[in-house]
């Protein structure tokens, strides 16, 4: 199941969705907004998709997760638009019959989605700065003035 | 055929799109054409994405390409930063 | 947070009371009474727990995984009793501020509860033979006549 | 007092529980004694642990204790299989 929704995720429902008598374990994880990163306090995060495109590659995932571990069922779900602090961003469940497998499984897909899936987010500060997270790129050449 | 121009919409997202201040650039060619040459053209365009120029991805129909991807105007063509979703 | 319960476990409930804004990342793991193993065919479970001691087993992991991970919030919920296939025998909640933390943390809470924490699983398979599962013990020594 | 009688209750449990076909054995010592001793006592009680003994585990007071632990009569004793939860 991949899902690309600018509402609250519900991952209750995610985490049923892949219950299965043939798994004996499951894993769910969930990226939540985090207020604090290196003393820099958030307000809120912005999170744009390319929806066609983070789709697309969200199912690719879920192909390649079947293809590298043994894994029962997959769920997927991010979420776009404005996150306050707590809220749910991103949510991966995952079943398999042994738990080894259910971990790795869970890890990889979002570690590979967060090199892959073309989402991106721009942080608010609490002190009214805001900035687009690009990984690689200089902070500088991302920086706008809030008046531009 | 060959000299008939044709249009390739490059769609922008994140820092690209707000530096570019559009959701989408359009760029003439003459022929299908390599993502090697639209960058050029882009940043001929928008000058103002220089500093991004070496990290800029760039992806068509929907799957990450190399500079070496040929593109008519049917394809979807996309270009925009690392991601950071998750 | 530490439960030992007859009753299905309320993971959604036990997810939430790990959330946190010092958290980027949760963790959750769920076994499951998986209907195979190795061919053959399980048709429930009972769990036995020595309740004391396995309260303060799985307290005493909530103090070890807090001093080597850096972890936000821990929940563990281990059900007793008869459990169907499909239902939740063990719930472990984890949320860290980073997603590395909270997986370590985790797989070594289940891998240790594993280990160390009193309670017992009895196979129940579908042709009516019954197990305890004593990891290490050889089988002959286990298996009782139904009728014994 | 090194003389008085005492009673130790083991509190059985799982595969040990239905062998010995019941939930506490009580052993009697006469002053404090090393779980080493216990051992011996309940399997001469209850012969049937027998093939499990080697892999008996003991707890005192919910933690697991070596055989040189030394338990009275208020101590919480239980003795059992390995564990197979989760």
């Amino acid at each position: 199941m991949i899902e690309l929704t600018e509402q609250a995720i519900d991952f209750h429902n995610l985490t049923e969705s892949v219950r299965d008598n043939a798994a004996g374990a499951v894993v769910l994880f969930l990226g939540t907004v985090r207020e604090f990163t290196g003393g820099v306090q958030t307000a809120w995060l912005g999170y744009e998709a390319y929806p066609e495109m983070a789709r697309a590659s969200m199912a690719q995932l879920e192909n390649e997760v079947r293809a590298k571990f043994t894994v029962t069922k997959v769920a997927i779900s991010h979420r776009f638009g404005k996150l306050e602090l707590g809220d749910v961003s991103v949510a991966i469940a995952v079943s398999s019959p042994h738990r080894a497998q259910a971990f790795d499984a869970g890890r990889w897909l979002i570690d590979t989605l967060k090199e892959r899936v073309p989402i991106w987010k721009k942080e608010h500060y609490s002190d009214g700065r805001e900035e687009w997270q690009h990984p690689g790129l200089p902070t500088e050449t991302l920086c706008k003035d809030n008046d531009r | 055929m060959s000299d008939v121009r044709n249009i390739v919409r490059v769609q922008l997202f994140a820092a690209a799109r707000d530096i570019a201040g559009r959701e989408v650039v359009e760029l003439e060619i003459v022929r299908p054409t390599e993502i090697a040459t639209l960058r050029k053209q882009l940043l001929e365009m928008v000058p103002g994405l220089q500093p991004l120029a070496n990290a800029l991805l760039w992806a068509v129909n929907n799957e990450y390409v190399r500079d070496d991807r040929v593109v008519g105007p049917s394809d979807a063509v996309a270009c925009f930063p690392p991601v950071s979703g998750g």
